[in-house]
């Protein structure tokens, strides 16, 4: 079926973009750019509609890409359910995006770079999803990374976008060597990187391995997905352009660690302390960042801290088991929350620049396209039935209190939390009078479209796309009916959330001060983000660097490398001066000297070497 | 016909590249000093050519075919250097082209 | 017949045949110019000027041998040597007609027949060049000495194409033997196209005849390419400083290379000895025919004489033509003059080429030499020969 | 008679050798160095190498000499001129070539004793054909690379010679 096409259009548009882009037009960097996504959409759609119902992987294999002694690595793509969810996701919310971007980045510099980088992330997000083999998939994995590094730092004329890109990409180092530590170890227990050999090989192996190897893979899964305590890039990561949040900070890449614990299922039910270690990390993420998210005035940092909770609940979901669940929520995850990052987008768009949410404030009737539709995302997170937020999030909830019910119950404390702030993030945005000084207006067709689609995929898509029932042959369904008792629960923390917000932003506005005042000391902690940059800073980053430059740079680097070097160099200029009396720069003295050793070597070789 | 043995060729070759070295060594124009340079590979040529009648086989041939080209490429750029040393320097003695030394 | 001996003798009757030829050469340029020019030539040195170079011979030998002063004796003296002979030396492979019978034995007419016959001939036109280089600079002389310069670069520059364009019917025949690339050459196309290399498919050296003439004469310093000797700019180029016998020896030299040339061409392109169309078409009866045809003529022009002298001259050359014509005509010598007479005709013909070009076109700019040299001949001789290649892979 | 020509030659290329080194001025050494390969290609052809004969006449004699024939006529080079200055070479040069001579000839008279005699005819290895098909098969690689070599010093010798660099 060709599945090789699928990433290497958005690799075309990535080339011809990166090399003529520069000095193209606009309209030829757009229909590249779009045109190489929509393509690649649109051979997703053929290829899944022609594969049938795919209930056993479609393997295709390329070339070989290494062969060492016993193991065999290919250059292998494959196609099963898990990989068509995610391969429409990728592509239908990258296309909407793509298309958003072309309003949003109109008046930026840059304008051909950015979508050349957009594209080559598509083509390495693609690569991840489709590779058949742990080692194409790292390839992707560290592909993403670099585009998100490249797209945080695109303003790079400013410190803070630089630093933020640094940030994103040394954090993912340490996810990254955990992957790598990862599939060494897979290598030696399994002697393949396939997923095809690996997974059925499973049952055979020891425990101990298993849970080693998930372990490992969680702490890539860790890095990428922004979970405790590797969160720290993605809300820094937000000094990107909007797009690119949306896109890569929100839907797609950080969703790349959940894909990749779904994927490796088959380990981790094998490995159930690393199941239980999922599902912690999970819901401490989940309640840790949406305790932050409560206080933050950055409408987008707002969003950041809300999707590292949204991602905490899909490891929530794939540590209780229900990975057909944390990727239902990483579907609706993608509708909502790139329809929340483009909406902000345009808020930010309309206020020309404007990101914090104190200096904005009855936006209802200026931008009412923009209101609607990310009203439309607010109730979908919340959890309000029927829209897309309320069955994903239930599916996570029912397996979490099947699983343990404290984790249901701090998954409910946190969906109340996410209804609250992200309401207040809506009130004091949409509501009440406006506190800043630009002129709000309308964003354009090109942005509001994709606005309205998302709009429609966020109310509507989690009763459209029955993600559990579609990926039932890869994980099986829970077999317990649903109780009622929990989902009512869940739902009223929503709405509850809900209420709370319009007391305090809408209702009585003086109420959030008087509070704060009252508990300064956790509010101060909370809006400092529980200082874990700082502490980072001081127990990581500074001895880290201290380190490096007080011993191995001013102790082993000058004193011992550079000793031994200049030493060598030194007693070599010492020789060299004996020798030089033999450079006379006269060539014929040079050449008597390669005369007489001939000479000298024609009599070692008659003596020695038998030539007598 | 009796021919002639195989030694008198190959002492004719050493014969040959010592008086390139001598040239080397004891000439001063660049220009002579790079003819014996090639009065040398000739000298090589044969002994290359006689071991390939000795061991009757061509690849000795194809040794000295390369030390030909090669040869030519060399004098190729070292004319061109010479031409370069004289305009600049206007000497083609060759002890006058000692900037090696430091 | 002991090989030496045999040696020996074909030896000795080549050099009579070329050195008498070279010296008619010289008569025959000075005519045709003439003609072309519309006036009669030598004339007064028996008839019709029959004897002029004899008396140039004389004239030469007898004047005095000037060595100038401040002149490399050694070299100077070596240079017109050089030059001869390298010019003289490539006839040694250039085989002139078929196997000869003799009474105890048969043989080839060609001196010898080399496995690297071509090759040799190359290497003698590449060492052709110390001749005029060294006459150059030996005489101490600057017009010689830029003489002798523009001719190396220019001998050195037209011996790529030169190569080149020998090396594209060396591919259709497969041999580097000059004996078996006109063995190669015989048979006919429909019964008359003959299967010369010019000719000979898969592809036909049109182009590679064309780039080898034009190297030739550049290789041969002739007009359009004498800037080595151009008068009105370099007094007479590298010869300045030589006379009498000295003189006489480039002057030898540059008409043997002409003949070399031509010879070669014929050879590699034009089918050496074999006669334009097929024995069965009559080919056998041409040069009776054309001799006839001469003698008739001369015959007219003696019963209807312009001049006195004309009426004993020319029925006496119609004589020689009629007896000439006679001889080809009995088949027993036909087998041993036929090819001699094909061959001569050939090149006789090319020689007539290049006497008529140099009646007729203007001298090369030096800069514009080269760059036809290097711009034009070079990259088609290139592909030609790739052209040549491809095809030749292609089709057989 | 191969004892004649060989003899012949080889005092040919002995005596022209001399020259190339005792001549003052290097058109002389140049001559007598043609000359020494003109004689070597005739021993080639006796030892059976017919198409490196030809090539070492063409490449050497026709080609690199002229070359270096053009080159001092265009410096107009004349005899040597000033002292020398590495008097070691001077000093030293005449025992170390003496004892280098010396030696391989006594290494060769010990490994070739004389019994094998090299005879015109005897060896047919060196046709054109013969060398041919062994450089464009089993020397196929180092002719390639052989041939970039060649390209490259035709641009360096360009480059260098160039009268001044265009800017």
């Amino acid at each position: 079926m060709q599945l090789w096409l699928i990433p290497v259009f958005p690799l075309a548009g990535f080339l011809l973009n990166g090399i003529f882009g520069r000095r193209a037009s606009k309209a030829f960097i757009n229909t590249i750019a779009i045109g190489s996504v929509l393509l690649s959409f649109a051979w997703v759609l053929k290829t899944l509609l022609g594969l049938g119902d795919l209930t056993t992987p479609h393997i295709e294999r390329y070339f070989t890409w290494i062969q060492s002694g016993s193991l065999h690595i290919g250059f292998d793509l494959a196609v099963d359910r898990l990989t068509a969810v995610m391969l429409l996701v990728v592509t239908g919310i990258g296309s909407i995006i793509h298309i958003y971007a072309i309003g949003y980045m109109a008046h930026e510099g840059g304008y051909y770079r950015f979508f050349s980088y957009m594209n080559l992330f598509m083509f390495f997000m693609l690569t991840l999803v489709l590779g058949a083999n742990y080692l194409i998939l790292f390839v992707g994995w560290e592909g993403v990374g670099l585009c998100s590094y490249l797209l945080i730092g695109f303003y790079f004329t400013k410190k803070f976008a630089t630093d933020a890109g640094n940030k994103a990409f040394i954090v993912n180092r340490i996810g990254d060597f955990g992957f790598s530590l990862a599939m060494f170890l897979i290598v030696v227990q399994f002697g393949s990187l396939d997923f095809g050999t690996v997974f059925p090989a499973v049952p055979g192996k020891s425990e101990a391995a298993l849970t080693t190897i998930a372990f490992l893979l969680l702490v890539g899964a860790c890095g990428k997905s922004a979970q405790l305590p590797l969160y720290v890039w993605l809300p820094d990561a937000m000094a990107g352009p909007t797009p690119v949040s949306a896109l890569i900070h929100a839907a797609t890449m950080v969703t790349a660690g959940v894909y990749m614990v779904a994927r490796s299922a088959a380990i981790y039910t094998h490995a159930p302390a690393a199941m239980e270690a999922v599902a912690i990390i999970g819901v401490a993420t989940a309640f840790f960042a949406a305790t932050i998210g409560l206080a933050q005035n950055d409408i987008k940092k707002v969003f950041a801290y809300s999707t590292v909770s949204q991602l905490g609940y899909m490891f929530l979901g794939a540590g209780c088991g229900a990975f057909s669940a944390g990727i239902y929520h990483l579907v609706t995850h993608a509708f909502f929350k790139a329809l929340l990052f483009l909406g902000a987008g345009s808020v930010i768009h309309a206020l020309g620049g404007e990101q914090d949410l104190r200096n904005m404030g009855g936006l209802r009737h200026k931008i009412p396209w923009t209101f609607w539709t990310m009203m439309c995302a607010g109730v979908a997170i919340a959890g309000v039935p029927p829209f897309a937020g309320f069955y994903s999030k239930d599916e996570i909830l029912m397996a979490a209190n099947h699983h343990a019910p404290w984790m249901y119950w701090v998954g409910v404390i946190t969906a109340g939390m996410t209804a609250f702030y992200v309401f207040r993030a809506m009130f004091l945005a949409f509501f009440g009078k406006y506190r800043g000084e630009a002129h709000p207006h309308e964003s354009p067709a090109v942005m509001t479209l994709p606005l309205a689609a998302l709009a429609l995929l966020s109310l509507g898509g989690g009763y459209i796309f029955k993600v559990p029932e579609f990926l039932a042959p890869l994980f099986p369904l829970a077999e317990e009916g649903h109780d009622l008792g929990p989902v009512l629960i869940s739902v009223a923390a929503g709405l509850l959330g809900i209420g709370l917000a319009y007391l305090f932003y809408v209702a009585r506005p003086e109420l959030p001060d008087a509070l704060v005042a009252r508990i300064g000391g956790l509010y101060q902690l909370v809006y400092n983000k529980y200082f874990v940059d700082e502490v980072y800073g001081a127990v990581v980053v500074n001895p880290v660097v201290s380190g490096s430059r007080e011993v191995l740079w001013k102790g082993v680097d000058v004193a011992v490398i550079d000793g031994a070097v200049n030493g060598v160099g030194s007693s070599a200029r010492g020789i060299g001066g004996v020798l030089k009396l033999l450079q006379s720069g006269y060539i014929r003295s040079y050449a008597l000297w390669v005369a007489l050793g001939s000479v000298l070597l024609l009599i070692v070789m008659g003596v020695a070497g038998g030539l007598r | 016909m009796t021919g002639v043995p195989i030694s008198w060729y190959l002492i004719l070759s050493a014969v040959l590249f010592s008086l390139g070295v001598a040239g080397f060594l004891f000439r001063r124009n660049i220009i002579t000093v790079f003819m014996c340079i090639e009065l040398m590979l000739n000298g090589v040529n044969l002994s290359f050519i006689t071991f390939s009648y000795h061991l009757k086989h061509v690849n000795g041939q194809i040794y000295s075919f390369f030390v030909m080209v090669v040869a030519a490429a060399e004098a190729a750029v070292g004319l061109a250097i010479i031409l370069t040393v004289y305009k600049s320097r206007g000497t083609l003695n060759i002890d006058d082209v000692s900037s090696m030394k430091n | 017949m002991n090989f030496f001996l045999l040696s020996a003798i074909k030896a000795a009757l080549v050099a009579a045949v070329l050195l008498t030829t070279l010296a008619y050469l010289q008569w025959v340029e000075r005519k045709v110019i003439a003609h072309i020019q519309v006036r009669p030539g030598p004339y007064r040195v028996g008839p019709h000027g029959l004897l002029q170079p004899l008396a140039d011979v004389i004239k030469l030998l007898t004047k005095e041998d000037l060595i100038p002063p401040h002149v490399n004796k050694l070299v100077y003296m070596m240079a017109p040597f050089l030059a001869i002979v390298t010019a003289l030396f490539s006839i040694a492979v250039i085989p002139f007609g078929g196997e000869v019978q003799y009474p105890g034995g048969s043989t080839w007419m060609q001196l010898t027949d080399l496995n690297i016959g071509l090759l040799f001939v190359l290497a003698v036109s590449s060492v052709g060049v110390y001749g005029i280089t060294l006459a150059g600079w030996a005489s101490n002389n600057k017009y010689s000495l830029l003489g002798s310069l523009r001719s190396s670069a220019q001998m050195i520059s037209y011996e790529l194409p030169f190569s080149l364009a020998v090396a594209a019917p060396l591919l259709l025949a497969n041999t580097l033997s000059l004996r078996e690339m006109v063995q190669h050459q015989a048979g006919y196309y429909l019964g008359f196209i003959p299967r010369w290399n010019v000719f000979q498919g898969p592809m036909p050296q049109i182009v590679g005849l064309a780039l080898f003439l034009i190297a030739a004469f550049a290789e041969t310093n002739r007009i359009p390419f004498d800037l080595p000797e151009a008068e009105n700019e370099l007094v007479a180029g590298y010869h300045t400083e030589y006379s009498s016998m000295k003189f006489a020896s480039f002057f030898m030299a540059e008409y043997a290379n002409m003949i070399t040339s031509c010879a070669m061409t014929t050879t590699l392109f034009l089918g050496g000895w074999l006669p334009l169309w097929p024995a069965s078409a009559g080919s056998n009866y041409v040069p009776t025919a054309i001799f006839l045809l001469a003698g008739a003529f001369a015959l007219y022009h003696g019963l209807h004489p312009a001049r006195r002298k004309d009426r004993i001259s020319l029925p006496v050359v119609a004589v020689v033509f009629f007896l000439l014509a006679l001889m080809f005509a009995v088949p027993a010598v036909q087998t041993v003059l036929l090819p001699l007479f094909w061959f001569a005709a050939k090149t006789g013909f090319l020689l007539f080429v290049f006497i008529w070009v140099r009646g007729t076109l203007p001298r090369f700019r030096y800069d514009q030499l080269m760059a036809f040299a290097w711009k034009v001949m070079f990259p088609i001789a290139v592909v030609n020969l790739m052209l040549t290649a491809v095809m030749v892979e292609l089709f057989s | 008679m191969d004892a004649i020509l060989f003899l012949i030659f080889a005092v040919i290329a002995v005596v022209c050798g001399i020259n190339v080194v005792v001549q003052s001025h290097p058109i002389s050494s140049a001559i007598s160095l043609i000359g020494v390969m003109g004689s070597l290609a005739v021993l080639y052809l006796l030892l059976g190498a017919e198409f490196l004969a030809a090539a070492q006449v063409i490449v050497y004699a026709g080609a690199i000499m002229v070359l270096f024939v053009f080159v001092i006529m265009l410096l107009n080079a004349g005899g040597e001129t000033g002292r020398g200055r590495s008097f070691l070479a001077q000093l030293l040069g005449a025992p170390v070539l003496i004892a280098f001579l010396g030696l391989m000839a006594f290494f060769v008279q010990r490994l070739f004793p004389g019994t094998e005699m090299v005879q015109f005819g005897a060896f047919h290895g060196g046709t054109a054909q013969a060398v041919g098909r062994a450089l464009f098969t089993q020397f196929l690689l180092p002719f390639e690379v052989i041939s970039v070599l060649i390209l490259i010093a035709v641009l360096g010798a360009i480059v260098l010679a160039r009268k001044e660099f265009d800017r």
